[in-house]
């Protein structure tokens, strides 16, 4: 799945995050501000040791909802780049699961706009974490629901 | 009718399949069918009342009426990032 | 001029900065969120056209207000790792000229160190920017005296 | 006494020098440098209300004394990022 347009890069993917080729993209905006927000694994959380992480997705409508999230902080904030990548499948600690990234002519709208992108991705894009811990267990996580 | 199912994470575990072939009544709504699965299915039970279901990757409503060939997708809340 | 601890890399440098390196440096955190800011060339100013940028510092004394700005930050936030590079010399229009970078548990205050030292910086650390024009003039940037 | 000068930016290209020793009556202060830079420097004149002096690397006050062999920059409000 390909970029979906020339200043959006929009895509599900089971290799590790291209960090260098997001930079160059973000880059190529000749804007001022590029904010760039990975989210990788924790490895503890409280007292329980992660060792990797699994990610499913179903890939079409979390792709169509990423691209609806991409819309709105396009339609909100000044953007002339964005990046919106999600790995699936396993995901070892120190590794990113997630990036946003965005271009905008100044600062402050770069880090409101992945700002958004991050936190309404977590709440609406259709896939789903389960943790590997060390002694072997797994778990899905659980969110609140937020329609 | 024939519609198609989709379940993941949790419920993909719980069915221990990610796609099935189920014979609905024709007529059947959204919310019918969720009832349906909860009656077998504890996970689906526990997870009712946060379950949502798309057709051809767009949410419908509790009260809508399923079709023949439905593709629908048994949304659970979401946990990715 | 190297990282100055196993969990903060702060240099001032001449070649282009290393993205691909950042995020490995700031996931080895093994936090659960990573916020980087690049400052990039913008090649449009209102009507003028930007070609590149030329920065001076003076080194010894920016590199020190540098490691104060970190110190403040990891006073303030949980942060697991920093990175605050800049680039001094010539920086064509469509390249990095700072990188900022927080690893911390949460998102939250990824966003906002790294949104701390990006505007911390730009106050107080000596460094200087020239632009350079595509009709061949050239300005040093002037901005107001915060101290 | 002799001290060292270290310029900056506009003020380097203004004086065409990045870094000069100048020779100062003993007693003279951080402000009064600025002063007879200033009779000789329009940029430093024009700059002279947000001119910090910093010796060793740490910002002195204006009414600090200088010493013979001091090292110091001469900053103007910074463009960094």
């Amino acid at each position: 799945m390909a970029a979906s347009s020339p200043n959006e890069w929009i895509e599900i993917m089971e290799d590790e995050l291209p960090t260098a080729v997001v930079h160059e993209f973000l880059y190529a905006g000749e804007g001022g501000g590029v904010c760039i927000f990975a989210g990788t694994t924790r490895r503890f959380t409280g007292e329980k040791e992660t060792v990797r992480l699994f990610y499913e997705a179903h890939n079409s409508m979390a792709l169509k909802e990423m691209r609806a999230l991409v819309s709105r902080a396009t339609e909100t904030w000044p953007v002339l780049k964005a990046v919106l990548l999600h790995r699936t499948g396993e995901v070892a600690v120190g590794q990113a699961s997630v990036i946003v990234g965005v271009t905008t002519p100044h600062r402050d709208d770069a880090f409101l706009a992945s700002r958004f992108l991050i936190d309404e991705l977590k709440k609406s894009v259709q896939i789903w974490k389960k943790e590997v811990y060390r002694n072997g267990s797994t778990e899905w996580v659980e969110t609140d629901w937020e329609s | 009718m024939i519609v198609t199912l989709r379940f993941f994470s949790v419920l993909r575990e719980a069915f221990g399949a990610g796609v099935v072939e189920v014979e609905l009544e024709a007529g059947t709504t959204g919310a019918e069918l969720i009832e349906l699965l909860a009656v077998n299915n504890e996970e689906v039970e526990k997870l009712q009342s946060v379950i949502r279901l798309a057709v051809n990757d767009d949410y419908i409503d509790p009260t809508s009426l399923l079709s023949d060939g439905d593709d629908i997708a048994v949304i659970t809340p979401v946990s990715g990032g």
